[in-house]
């Protein structure tokens, strides 16, 4: 199944909550989605017969560098053997996205990674904490970020070389 | 090293045979901490595989700090690590020896310039008696650190080291 | 799949019992490295695990930002899974490559079969070895280190390193194949089968270790596709996905070979000893996969297709590969002008596999925690990245 | 009943195979390779120590860019015209004095990514791996035969030709005769 | 005045070969498990195959720091390697070395080295209570569970050979088995002294600790077991304490069925300084076969060792027993 033949399947269901659908990007289409949404569109992927998404392939962050951040979504079907991509951006200040993890959980995982390393907030996630950094590490520096600044001192040790 | 360590003063004939004894008795019988971190510690279990049997030099990994003395830091030491790897070494009982194995141990390696999370170099957090570089350092290398930390514990002595003489200058 | 009833907070006659929290920290003989579990356990049964990683996390999104080529991050996706150095490599270079539409000659592809199908053999028998050596059995661990040795010795004389090669690099190979590659690749393929026969006497027939790991660790079908798991997790509780045979990338369809898959012969389907009879019989497999792929071997300069500058259009991937640990995916997004990647996301299975544990572990005893990580086979270097 | 008794037969069955595997294994021959004594012969594409043969150095830094580590320092100071700094082994010239090559071989992580771009393959990787130290900066290798003080002097030397460089561009346009003190010192 | 003579003889030649053995069964455990995994172990202690390398590690462990963890029982920590030493120490004065030499000639013999072997009990949930440790106290209890658990089936079957024989004392046990090869218990009624000796050797294998029963110190779970924090000296009397407890084991084992310090051949090679030969010979021979299985085959779970302890060895053993009695009587 295509992956315009899925976006025509998303369209048709959920109108308001699609930004913009590119079918000719490099590699592999793409949709974009506003954060709210995503959940429901997500259980709407997962729980359609002829759609059947699931299996979460990978769940990424990104730090698009102008201020904005977003999340992707790399979703594969193991009945139907199609694949697709759904893509989140919101803005650094309020950066709250719509939890997938009652949908697939190895969202979970994922997810308290990318909060970990960019500061995306996940809304109903059940525990969303840091995963690799140290969890005393200072709340507001966030590794992957663009901007990120390396600390002087953690905890005594002197971390640059 | 343990009950009798800097307790004398001067050198003397008892000592120094005592001292050589004691030595030989430390050196061959290293019993290395099981405790690898990353990559190098695939190596290090190469290096305890039939191939490089590190076993012949009386090296036998003991799972617990308190009855290892010799620690090898095989791999990345990283800042949530570093603490442990700390507690660790003050857990094991009095001579205690250190080999720090790889680069990553040795200055933070590859991972020197961006690693926000690498410590750089884990002679920060505890004194290391020998570096064995290599990224990850040969089994053979291993072996050949091990033989390093070998001579310098036949060197080593019970007596207290004698203070290098301060110069006072003339009034 | 709980073997015993859990009494969190039980009052037996009058004696109350309590849960206790036990520690598996970060160093602990039998955690495959740097990893701590928290486990809530009622005497020895099992409550709860609580994994806490992080501890090996070497910052290896940052660093493929920083480099300065395509080329420079090879080095450090090499130290994600530090056992499957190949498969790591292989991963990244295909998604470059098919990022930027490039072509690979065919005795390339073929070389690239064969390493990663041997580099599969040594990393499934280092995951058989250790998991005999946290069951009590030392023996099989150094022979299964024996035969990984042999093809260390294959890895050195090809690319002169023997756990992190650096040699699949974008559009082709560090160096071609030596001359006596060959003919020690020969003789790898004919002592192997004996060895393998010998560890399988020794270990997987054992019924110590039959009684150890059978009907232990318990993983149904669905819940493993829900929680992501990829690899001989998946195909240990029955599902047959191998992205080998369902997305076959490089000439992989050009080999018949099938992919082994748990039944539950010695428990049900799913268990402990299902994940491990998998690896075992994948080794089959892919000394298979090296024969048919030796003999194939067409010439040609591996040097070719080799790009003066690595400059991918602006776009992304997002490319996936068979590790032997499961499925290993890039999502490498490129800006078109720079020539360092502006974001490289691996999605380590091991990491994935590892989420799956708190859930696969209730009821069961300490021993069997142990028994159910050694058969989740987990890199830290994989987990934290 | 019957599962009871196959249960305890399979058991020592199987127990008997292992002994048999393992008693037959007491016989075979060790595999060990007694390293300080029998040393293993690497193949030639072993990599791991580096070495740089610094008289075919052109101090091109191609090396020092393609280390993902960066743990190359290069330094290099333009020859004066006059001073003639002859011809490499592979016939390249050579116009740059290196006055500072350094590895800090402990952050080298043996990629071998230095060794191909070098145009006359000065730096390559030796299959030396015996190199542990009991202290962390001797592992610092220093390749260049320029002492620092040699280097200093070296480089004010090259500062100092250039100023006379500008001096006389600049001399010509004003056609002022401004007695600069530099222009004495120039014959010395 | 000869009185304590003998006494301080009789009691300090079993100490004597307690230490020689434990040094040599020290460098031999390893030197087989090297070349069972194909490798050397120990070359490079004390000139060929590393034969100094039990002294090496014995000398090191004395000059090693003591550390006593903190707020834990001082007492208790310090005594239990003790007590555990003591015990299996105090059984070796039953044991009969030759015909003329025994250091306690007990006409209870068997009985008291039972009893005094469950002495080993208490000395390791010392261990384990005192160390403040929580890998050591699951470790400990791990201990206790076992330990008592396979005290009923050697028990049953050293009932079984005691029926068989008509005597507790081991001297004469001995003696009744003088006659050569053919006189030896194993080979009396025939089928179930051969399962009366497969059920003790077992068992005997749980009282002692070694692999497939090695749970209170299991490696891979609990770190090091009941003796994770000890260091030192104290650690050593730990392992002298496994190691002379295993030949005592294998020591019963010679003397119940294979006919202790008596010659395979009747007559030929029986003086009592032969006799001395044989014992230890067969004595090493299973600590030699306990070495093996170690390095052979995986370790049980807790549970998995009641099963075969109570569901397995008791019931098998209760029969034998019966069998044994009833075939005793008939003839």
């Amino acid at each position: 199944m295509q992956a315009s033949e899925i976006y025509e399947r998303i369209k048709s269901k959920f109108e308001d909550a699609i930004v913009e659908f590119k079918a000719d990007a490099i590699v592999e289409p793409y949709l974009e989605v506003k954060p709210d949404k995503v959940k429901d569109i997500c259980e709407f992927l997962r729980d359609e017969p002829d759609l059947a998404f699931d299996y979460l392939m990978c769940l990424s962050g990104v730090d698009y560098g102008d201020g904005t951040l977003g999340v992707v979504y790399h979703i594969y079907s193991m009945k139907h053997g199609h694949r697709f991509v759904l893509k989140v951006k919101v803005s650094v200040n309020d950066p709250v996205v719509q939890s997938v993890e009652s949908v697939w959980k190895s969202a979970d995982w994922h997810e308290r990674e990318a909060y970990d390393m960019f500061g995306i907030i996940f809304e109903g996630h059940p525990d969303l904490r840091r995963i690799l950094m140290p969890y005393d590490w200072p709340e507001g520096s966030y590794p992957l970020r663009k901007d990120f600044q390396v600390p002087e001192f953690y905890n005594g040790m002197k971390v640059p070389y | 090293m343990g009950l009798l360590d800097k307790r004398f003063e001067s050198e003397n004939i008892v000592i120094t045979t005592v001292e050589d004894v004691l030595n030989w008795a430390r050196l061959s019988s290293l019993w290395m901490m099981q405790f690898g971190l990353a990559c190098c510690a695939i190596e290090m279990m190469a290096a305890s595989a039939s191939h490089f049997d590190i076993m012949r030099f009386g090296v036998i990994p003991r799972s617990t700090p308190r009855q290892a003395d010799l620690m090898i830091v095989a791999g990345t030491v990283t800042l949530k690590m570093a603490s442990r790897v700390k507690r660790l070494y003050e857990q094991m009982a009095e001579p205690k020896y250190v080999i720090s194995m790889g680069s990553c141990a040795n200055c933070g390696g590859p991972y020197w310039e961006h690693g926000y999370h690498v410590l750089k170099g884990v002679d920060r957090v505890i004194p290391v008696d020998v570096y064995v570089p290599g990224c990850p350092p040969r089994p053979e290398a291993l072996l050949e650190g091990i033989i390093k930390l070998r001579e310098k514990i036949r060197r080593e002595s019970l007596v207290k080291k004698k203070l290098p003489p301060v110069y006072v200058e003339e009034k | 799949m709980a073997t015993f009833e859990i009494t969190t907070r039980s009052v037996r006659g009058d004696l109350k019992t309590d849960t206790m929290i036990l520690n598996m920290g970060p160093q602990h003989p039998s955690t495959h490295g740097v990893l701590r579990l928290e486990l809530v356990v009622d005497g020895e049964i099992i409550v709860d695990v609580i994994p806490h990683i992080g501890y090996l996390h070497r910052c290896f999104e940052k660093h493929a930002e920083q480099m300065t080529n395509y080329q420079q991050v090879i080095p450090y996706v090499d130290r994600m899974d530090y056992v499957a150095a190949m498969g790591n490599e292989l991963a990244y270079v295909l998604a470059v490559e098919k990022l930027m539409g490039l072509e690979v000659p065919e005795r390339v592809q073929y070389i690239r079969v064969i390493m990663a199908e041997l580099q599969r053999i040594a990393s499934h028998l280092l995951a058989v070895g250790t998991y005999g050596l946290d069951l009590g059995a030392f023996t099989p661990f150094l022979w299964c280190f024996r035969e990984r040795e042999k093809i260390l010795d294959l890895f050195e004389i090809t690319c002169g390193a023997r756990l992190l090669y650096n040699y699949i690099w974008v559009g082709g190979l560090s160096h071609d194949l030596p001359s006596e590659f060959g003919k020690k690749l020969k003789d790898f393929l004919k002592t192997f089968p004996k060895a393998l026969k010998e560890i399988n006497d020794l270990l997987t027939f054992n019924k110590i270790f039959i009684d150890r790991t059978a009907n232990i660790g318990v993983l149904p079908p669905d819940v493993a596709i829900n929680y992501g798991c990829s690899g001989p997790m998946l195909r240990g509780s029955g599902v047959k996905f191998d992205l080998r045979k369902n997305e076959p990338y490089l000439v992989y369809d050009r080999f018949e070979f099938d992919v082994p898959v748990g039944e539950g012969k010695m428990g049900t389907v799913g268990d402990c000893w299902d994940r491990y009879y998998v690896r075992v019989r994948e080794m089959e497999e892919s000394l298979k996969i090296i024969e048919q792929a030796w003999e194939q071997l067409p010439p040609g300069d591996v040097h070719s297709a080799i790009p003066k500058k690595v400059r991918p259009p602006q776009g992304e991937v997002y490319f996936r590969t068979e590790n032997p640990r499961g499925e290993i995916g890039f999502y490498i997004i490129s800006d078109g002008h720079s020539a360092s990647p502006f974001r490289v996301k691996a999605r380590a299975p091991s990491f994935v596999n590892l989420s799956v544990l708190p859930e696969i572990s209730r009821g069961y005893m300490i021993a069997d925690l142990v028994a159910i990580l050694g058969s989740v086979d987990i890199v830290l270097g994989e987990v934290d990245r | 009943m019957r599962q009871y008794f196959k249960n305890i037969f399979i058991a020592i069955w199987t127990i008997l195979v292992g002994l048999k595997l393992t008693f037959k294994h007491l016989f075979v021959r060790a595999v060990t390779i007694q390293y300080p004594d029998v040393k293993l012969k690497l193949p030639e594409r072993a990599r791991n120590r580096l070495y740089v043969n610094i008289d075919d150095c052109i101090g091109c830094r191609q090396c020092e860019m393609a280390c993902p580590v960066d743990c190359i320092t290069i330094e290099t100071v333009k020859a004066l015209p006059n001073e003639d700094l002859g011809v490499t082994s592979t016939g390249n010239k050579k116009r740059l004095w290196v006055t500072k090559f350094d590895i800090d071989i402990s952050k080298c992580c043996y990629c071998g990514l230095c060794v191909y771009p070098c145009p006359t393959e000065c730096i390559y990787m030796t299959d030396v791996y015996e190199f542990s130290e009991y202290k962390r900066h001797n592992l610092i290798y220093h390749f260049s035969n320029f002492t620092p003080e040699e280097a200093e002097m070296k480089k004010r030397q090259v500062e100092q030709f250039e100023l006379e460089q500008k001096m006389k561009k600049a001399k010509p346009a004003e056609q002022v005769p401004v007695n600069n003190p530099e222009s004495g010192e120039k014959k010395s | 005045m000869p009185e304590i003579f003998n006494m301080l003889i009789a009691s300090f030649i079993p100490l004597l070969f307690i230490l020689i053995y434990a040094v040599v069964i020290l460098w031999v455990e390893i030197k087989v498990a090297s070349h069972v995994q194909d490798r050397l172990g120990y070359m490079y202690t004390g000139g060929f195959h590393g034969i100094a390398q039990p002294i090496a590690d014995l000398l090191k462990l004395l000059t090693k720091e003591h550390i006593t963890p903190a707020n834990s029982d001082k007492i208790f920590f310090t005594l239990a390697p003790v007590l555990v030493f003591a015990s299996s120490y105090a059984a070796y004065a039953a044991l009969p070395f030759t015909s003329t030499f025994i250091a306690a000639n007990l006409n209870v013999g068997i009985f008291y080295i039972i009893a005094i072997t469950s002495f080993v009990v208490i000395g390791i949930l010392m261990a384990g209570w005192s160390s403040n440790n929580k890998y050591s106290l699951l470790g400990a209890m791990r201990s206790v569970a076992q330990i008592v658990s396979y005290e009923i089936p050697t028990v049953l079957s050293i009932l079984t050979v005691v029926v068989a024989v008509g005597t507790l004392n081991l001297q004469e046990i001995c003696e009744i088995q003088k006659g050569g090869i053919s006189s030896w218990n194993i080979f009396k009624y025939p089928p179930f002294m051969l399962i009366t000796f497969l059920i003790y050797f077992t068992a005997s294998l749980a009282e002692v600790n070694r692999t497939p029963f090695d749970i209170p110190e299991a490696e891979s779970e609990l770190v090091a077991g009941y003796h994770t924090e000890y260091t030192g000296m104290k650690f050593a009397m730990f392992y002298l304490a496994e190691y002379a407890n295993m030949f005592l084991v294998s020591g019963i084992a010679a003397i119940l069925f294979f006919g202790g310090w008596s010659s395979p051949f009747g007559k030929f090679l029986s003086s009592p300084g032969w006799g001395v030969f044989w014992f230890v010979s067969k004595g090493l021979f299973f600590v030699f076969l306990q070495i093996m299985l170690r390095w052979t085959l995986p370790r049980l779970r807790v549970d998995q060792l009641m099963y075969v302890s109570w569901k397995v060895l008791t019931p098998i053993s209760f029969v034998n027993l019966m069998m044994v009695g009833l075939w005793a009587i008939l003839k």
